[in-house]
């Protein structure tokens, strides 16, 4: 029984865990061990394709629950990519964190993490679901503080807010084992629909929020940017890659594998306004707030962490669009995401490793420098924006195209106008980087080692040909849809079939490369060029000498966000700090309960009294 | 066969050889007191397979109850029995070094005392001798909060003596009354014949009862000294008094409650309380810059929590609660035995002092680390499999009373959470306090040597930690002696009153 | 209801009264050693609560002398075991409590409990 | 407020658990005890063997009780000393009045009474009101006379430590003979019970009872004499 690539896969990142713990001083071996684990986990992933609706009941019971496992095809499609962002991941560490400071239980966190991601996919029984789930929380928090510092605050953040979603979740499971008497997913699945309205109601509301909190929806996305953003670089990309997408995978797991589209729309207020409808308003909301907020930051980790929040908008309108193309689209959106914004996060990495900073003001220039940073953030902020040929692209058509057939044209538009803001940032992100001119500190730094580029070239290779052949990801997803009992996307090898829309990304990218060729044939055919040094600057009608550096990178859309200041009312930051001060408040009021005052203590004891005998004899 | 009796009177009958070994040699009463703590724990051990059997029955002075005085030692006392006697095990251990001035004879007497109190509370079949029990418990713990002779610990032994025997006082009378009414002392008898009591009196005693026995079981709002005696006891008591004391004087109420007092009404006003007082508990400590205070709120959050399950009146909730006083007397004493070593190395019971103080006590600041998890309830530690058990079981009891209860524990939760992890990033911190790296061991080297309490004190404390850690492993034991305890403990659930 | 006015009954309501009393020293009083007083007040009230439990009307101290045949009623001895028990208990905590009060008033040269509030929140 | 607090509590208490205790403490008490009374009132000549029941039930129905009863007087006088400093090295604190010559002279002549009067009741617990409590009681008033006259009594700390040590252990030991006997428990009543009434009767008991005098007259007169003690020397 252990044999079966499930307890092999779980088994390695427990021993993963382990032998870090013993590995504990010797960074080397930790580096090499964990690559080695990973990279079995990775082939092991591949083969579990094979093993897809096998379950694994582990010998270990608790609370008359035995732990289970199974290979569903949504979890063979989250664990593939647990995997490979797991592995590129290290691979990409092996440079970039050598000799760090801080970086000793950096492998240990992150086989824990994995191992509570994998457990959580596999789960079979909410028990073993839940139970992973903290584990995979509190390997998050972990995960978040290996800076130290300055990283500790944002990470109590998290936990308060992990900590309350993991509450808000036990309370819906206990319910509903109160109810349906089972952990198992099969038993609950069938016995939800008989659950009272109300109670059914309470759990799907307990649960939704306890993910959405964990998938950082509108309006509890604040523990978000600051946390993953003052970490490694390294460890941004697997945060935001696909830590923050558990929270999604749970919200699947709830929509499709207990309440179903049926129950979902059963809890009506006014006509189309159901349950599915306020959740996709709320995914609407977390594509435009965080979005527009991403436009404004100084620093590009903290730029993309947002955009990361703001994505996670689209996978919701997408999965909560009850439409088989939106589906789809939004299921698909999950694995684009995380190709390219782990590729963008890889190259600010690969910038902030020659230069040690990731601040937008105080870089530029770049692109000679670190050609192939540039060509990886390129192809990222492509995918990010939604544009052709990259994958962003064809996920972020199906939902559109969902939104439209199923009438809801508001929340289209709201997820076209989150496409906008996107460009706009992530022109920001590229140009302050690797555009304008270098500078002067910064004119003898060199690419970086291939190890390091190596993650890069290999998700640039992904995001294109996932862009180009959606196929090989659609037909999983379409298993997905028909395990669950719904519609499968009607895929073909590029794009979708005509009946259901027009989509050949085959086409359009021979179009596209073709009007590339084009334009390139135009510049080559042009006028002669004459060949200009970054430091040639021409300024209001001035040449400006060589000597003088002119930073335009130096508060990017200053214009921009005098527009959008006043409409800032940073809602959710003080509602934040008035939850705290309302917590410490309230401390403070019930401690002075114990005033010191030896009377007033012996008077407790007496009210006490008088209060049980009153409180007995009136109630028997 | 050994006699249970024995429990109890071999650590008494060591008290008085202390006593006889202080007047030449005191060094030498730590060592007595942890053999005979040794001796009575391995005793315990060998009873437990024929507890399991059936529940033995001591005579005392030849005379069967309800004339004399009888012990009755079921799976739930030999349960409390073994808690009460590991966790004392351990700590005696911790004192070794701990307890290092010229009291130390007199300390040891006193540390045996407190586990004679609670062992008999805990064995005993008759209710005035559970009276004295209590009493012994009572008096041997405000002596012992006063141990340091400090302002604070003065103030506070002498504010938890006044509340502690207006508590017994109580109690007293509590047993006057049933004496009136039944003529009789014996628990059992008392109760097989509670029925001919007018209610009234049976409220009336119900009522005496429960105040008297819920000062010391730190129920709110009769928890006032529990801040205050357990921040200025040494630490090694607070790990006691925290560990098993009011856990035990629960356990107690609970047993008294269940076989005589059964009024849902009772059941409802415990479980309130329970909740707020951890509310009050979490809430408060979250305010706290005094390391041992926080801790103790901590403990009145938990006892909270304990008392909430045990009041649900369901055995899956009883059970519950048991694995949840397993695991606060593992956690709590751990936490209390790291920050003594603590507080001794940096002379400072501030948490902002604490500041980076991991890096020089690693072996300290893990087990910290560690038994926070444990309480706050993190798989795949001890405390989250109590801590679930609780929920499910107060959720399927099915009453939304109690499922609005359990919304509100979750609550406390998070607060405990906050609080928590609060400390622990203070203790990771990178750049240390003034005072941490001003401390200096017992051998005295340099500001950046570990400062880490010494070994005999760690062991201790490694040992609770492990526990916490694989005492997942012995979850099916651990359970199956709950599960008895609990069928012991319904076994004498007489009638519920409407 | 008509309360039977014999000795018994008297000792019950006097017990009752001294327990409030007692319990209204501590209330009131500031004075840790009055306070202490009013607890050994009440604990006299619960004390005689207690003995008065094994009273029997018309009956004797439970001692067999030659003067008293086995034909005479006798008081039941078990309570005025456990009141036995109950002083020595009281005594004991007094004689504790007194000692505290001594130690914290070489330290804090006050007695006044609304002033010792060293610990508090 | 504090008084209208309190009046208020007192008054709650007063109506509601006076109200709920009228109906079993205003009624008139009953013609025989109850069931454990009556019982050990029948047997206390052939079970327990002593003439004055209470005796009886103090040292053996209910003598665990009693165990655990001088356990507490034994952690009252540990507590105070605890608290007052460190054996051997108390000094008597000289007044600024010395007693006068009456007093001290008196106190001399009262000493032996004293001791013979504790004596007697002692072992006198079994027959009549009085025991190894009363007894103790009395004797450590002669210690307590010898401190209020200025009169150092000559005995070592270390002996009343010796003293309710052995007396705790020969307790504890006696019971535990029980344990060997008939009836196999402990405390049980394993000597002859002797002649009913007599001085030497009632077995176990009048040794039990010698031993708790002893050890309540130690503990009371250690516990007592540190209350004279100074703790100039104390530490922390």
């Amino acid at each position: 029984m252990l044999t079966e690539p499930v307890a092999l896969m779980l088994l390695l990142s427990v021993a993963g865990v382990v032998l870090n713990i013993i590995l504990y001083r010797l960074q080397s071996l930790q580096m090499i061990v964990s690559f080695l684990v990973f990279a079995a986990m990775l082939a092991l992933n591949l083969q579990l394709y094979g093993t897809i609706g096998e379950t694994l009941v582990l010998p270990v019971v608790v609370f008359g629950q035995a732990m289970s496992f199974a290979v569903s095809p949504l979890a063979f499609y989250f664990t593939l990519m647990i995997t490979s962002i797991t592995l590129l991941t290290v691979i990409f560490s092996l440079e970039s964190l050598r000799g760090k400071a801080c970086t000793q239980a950096y492998y240990l966190w992150l086989f824990l993490k994995t191992f509570g991601m994998l457990g959580v996919v596999f789960a079979a029984d909410l028990l073993t679901f839940f139970l992973l789930w903290e584990l995979m929380t509190w390997g998050t928090f972990f995960l978040m503080q290996q800076t130290g510092g300055e990283s500790f605050s944002p990470a109590k953040k998290y936990v308060v807010y992990a900590v309350s979603s993991s509450m808000l979740l036990f309370l819906g499971i206990a319910l509903i084992h109160a109810w349906t008497g089972s952990f198992s997913f099969r038993e609950v699945a069938a016995a939800f629909p008989h659950m009272p309205e109300g109670m059914m109601l309470l759990v799907v509301l307990l649960m939704t929020v306890g993910f959405a909190v964990e998938s950082a929806m509108f309006p509890l996305h604040a523990w978000l940017p600051e946390s993953y953003a003052s970490t490694f670089t390294s460890l941004t990309s697997y945060l935001s890659g696909i830590s923050t997408r558990m929270g999604i995978y749970g919200l699947i797991l709830l929509l499709f594998g207990f309440v179903g589209h049926e129950l979902a729309d059963r809890f009506q207020l006014i006509g189309v306004i159901n349950l599915r409808y306020i959740v996709s308003i709320f995914g609407a909301l977390t594509i435009i707030i965080p979005t527009f907020t991403a436009l404004f930051q100084h620093d590009a980790k903290r730029l993309v962490t947002w955009h990361g929040i703001g994505q996670g908008g689209y996978m919701i309108l997408g999965i909560f669009s009850a439409n088989a193309l939106g589906i789809a689209g939004g299921i698909f959106h999950i694995f684009n995401y995380m190709t390219y914004v782990t590729l963008i996060l890889f190259s600010i990495a690969a910038v902030e490793y020659r230069t040690g900073t990731s601040n937008l003001n105080k870089l530029g220039g770049l692109i000679k420098r670190q050609p192939v940073a540039f060509l990886g953030l390129l192809f990222g902020i492509i995918g990010l924006a939604g544009i052709p040929p990259m994958n962003g692209f064809v996920s972020k058509w199906f939902i559109y195209k969902a939104l439209i057939t199923e009438g809801y044209p508001f929340l289209a538009i709201s997820a076209i106008i989150g496409t906008l803001g996107t460009i706009l940032s992530v022109y920001k992100l590229i140009h302050n980087i690797f555009l304008g001119q270098l500078q002067p500190e910064y004119n003898e730094i060199k690419e970086v080692p291939f190890l390091m580029q190596l993650p890069i070239w290999v998700l640039m290779l992904a995001v294109f040909a996932t862009g180009v052949f959606p196929g090989p990801i659609l037909s999983l997803i379409a298993e997905i849809q028909s395990s669950f009992g719904l519609a499968p996307v009607p895929y073909t090898m590029t794009g979708v079939d005509p009946a259901a829309g027009t989509l050949d990304m085959l086409v359009i990218t021979t179009v596209f490369i073709g009007g590339l060729l084009l334009a390139w044939i135009v510049f080559l055919l042009g006028h002669k060029r004459r060949h200009v040094s970054q430091y040639q600057n021409y300024a209001a009608g001035h040449f400006l000498d060589e000597s003088i550096p002119y930073n335009f990178n130096y508060n990017f859309y200053t214009g921009f966000e005098h527009i959008f200041n006043p409409m800032k009312k940073k809602v959710i930051a003080r509602t934040e700090v008035a939850v705290s001060s309302l917590v410490e408040a309230a401390g403070d009021y019930l401690r002075r309960i114990y005033t010191g005052n030896l009377a007033t203590y012996a008077m407790y004891i007496m009210a006490a009294l008088v209060v049980t005998s009153l409180f007995l004899k009136e109630l028997i | 066969m050994v006699n249970p009796i024995m429990l109890i009177l071999i650590p008494l009958l060591t008290v008085f050889l202390i006593n006889l070994v202080n007047i030449k040699w005191p060094k030498f009463s730590a060592g007595l007191s942890f053999l005979a703590i040794a001796l009575t724990t391995g005793m315990a051990f060998t009873l437990l397979p024929e507890v399991m059997q059936a529940p033995i029955e001591v005579v005392i002075a030849g005379t069967k109850a309800p004339i004399g005085i009888n012990l009755l030692i079921g799976p739930l006392g030999l349960m409390l029995s073994l808690i009460i006697l590991v966790t004392s095990l351990l700590v005696s251990m911790y004192s070794f070094s701990y307890i290092s001035d010229e009291r130390k004879g007199m300390y040891s007497g006193l540390f045996l005392l407190l586990i004679v109190g609670s062992l008999g509370m805990v064995m005993t079949g008759d209710i005035f001798n559970l009276f004295v029990f209590f009493e012994i418990l009572c008096i041997s713990s405000y002596i012992l909060v006063a141990y340091q002779r400090n302002e604070h610990s003065l103030e506070a032994s002498i504010k938890y003596l006044l509340l502690g025997s207006i508590g017994s006082l109580f109690l007293l009378i509590s047993i006057a009354i049933l004496y009136r009414g039944l003529g009789t002392l014996n628990i059992a008898d008392i109760a097989a014949r509670v029925g001919e009591l007018p209610p009234s009196t049976r409220i009336a005693a119900a009522a005496f009862f429960t105040i008297g026995i819920g000062v010391e079981a730190a129920i709110f709002p009769l928890n006032s000294w529990l801040p205050d005696a357990h921040s200025s006891a040494p630490s090694s008591i607070s790990a006691m008094l925290s560990g098993f004391v009011i856990e035990v004087a629960l356990v107690v109420l609970i047993k008294i409650v269940f076989s005589l007092f059964a009024f849902a009404a009772l059941f409802w006003l415990l479980a309130v309380v329970g909740v707020v007082s951890l509310l009050i508990g979490e809430f408060a400590a979250y305010r706290q810059e005094n390391i041992k205070r926080m801790l103790a709120y901590s403990s009145i959050g938990q006892v909270g929590l304990i008392l909430f399950a045990l009041s649900l009146g369901t055995e899956a909730a009883t059970r519950a609660a048991f694995l949840q006083i397993i695991n606060h007397a593992a956690a709590k004493s751990a936490l209390f035995l790291v920050s003594g070593y603590m507080i001794i190395r940096t002379g400072s019971y501030q948490i902002a002092d604490y500041r980076g103080i991991a890096r020089r006590m690693p072996v300290s600041g893990f087990v910290f680390f560690l038994a926070v998890l444990s309480l706050v309830g993190v798989p795949p530690l001890f405390g989250f499999f109590s801590k679930f058990s609780i929920v499910m079981a107060a959720v399927s009891s099915g009453s939304t009373g109690a499922t609005v209860l359990t919304g509100l524990v979750l609550l406390g939760t998070v607060v405990e959470a906050a609080y928590f992890i609060r400390v622990l990033q203070h203790f990771y911190q990178r750049e240390p306090a003034k005072a941490v790296t001003a401390a200096r061991s017992e051998r005295g080297a340099g500001a950046e040597s570990s400062i880490e309490a010494p070994i005999a004190a760690m062991l201790p404390v490694l040992a609770f930690a492990l526990f916490l850690t694989g005492g997942v492993l012995l979850l099916g034991s651990i359970t199956g002696l709950a599960d008895a305890a609990v069928q012991d403990l319904f076994a004498r659930l007489v009638s519920v009153l409407a | 209801m008509m309360i039977p006015l014999s000795i018994h009954t008297i000792l019950n309501i006097g017990s009752f009264g001294l327990l409030v009393i007692g319990l209204a020293i501590i209330f009131t009083k500031r004075n840790l050693i009055t306070m202490v007083i009013g607890l050994n007040v009440a604990d006299v009230g619960a004390n005689i609560l207690l003995v008065n439990a094994g009273f029997v009307k018309d009956g004797t101290a439970p001692i067999f002398t030659t003067a008293v045949g086995s034909a005479q009623a006798m008081s039941d001895p078990v309570p005025q075991a456990l009141v036995l028990t109950s002083i020595v208990i009281g005594f004991g905590i007094t004689a504790l409590a007194l000692a505290l009060i001594v130690k914290l008033y070489r330290r804090r040269t006050t007695l006044d409990v609304s002033k010792i509030r060293g610990l508090k929140w | 407020m504090r008084k209208v607090v309190t009046g208020l509590l007192l008054a709650g208490f007063l109506f509601y658990v006076g109200s709920l205790l009228a109906g079993i403490f205003l009624v008139d008490a009953p013609e025989q005890p109850r069931i454990v009374g009556s019982t050990i009132l029948a047997g206390a000549e052939d079970e327990a063997g002593a003439a004055n029941t209470v005796t009886s039930v103090v040292v053996l129905y209910r003598g665990f009780d009693t165990l655990g009863e001088v356990t507490v007087l034994f952690l009252a006088a540990s507590g105070i000393a605890l608290l007052f400093g460190h054996a051997g090295k108390a000094k008597i604190k000289k007044g600024n009045a010395g007693p006068g010559f009456i007093l001290r002279t008196g106190g001399r002549l009262l000493y032996p009474f004293f001791f013979l009067f504790g004596l007697y009741v002692i072992i006198h617990g079994h027959l009549s009101p009085g025991g190894g409590f009363p007894g103790g009681v009395i004797v450590a008033t002669g210690f307590f006379v010898a401190l209020l006259t200025g009169d150092r009594v000559n005995i070592p700390e270390g002996w009343f430590a010796l003293c309710e040590s052995l007396a705790g252990v020969g307790f504890i030991g006696l019971g535990l003979v029980g344990l060997f006997g008939e009836a196999g428990s402990f405390l049980a009543q394993v000597f002859p019970l002797g002649d009913f009434g007599s001085l030497v009767s009632a077995g176990i008991i009048p040794f039990i009872y010698a031993v708790i005098g002893v050890k309540v007259a130690a503990e009371l007169s250690g516990a007592v004499g540190r209350f004279y003690t100074s703790d100039e020397g104390e530490t922390l």
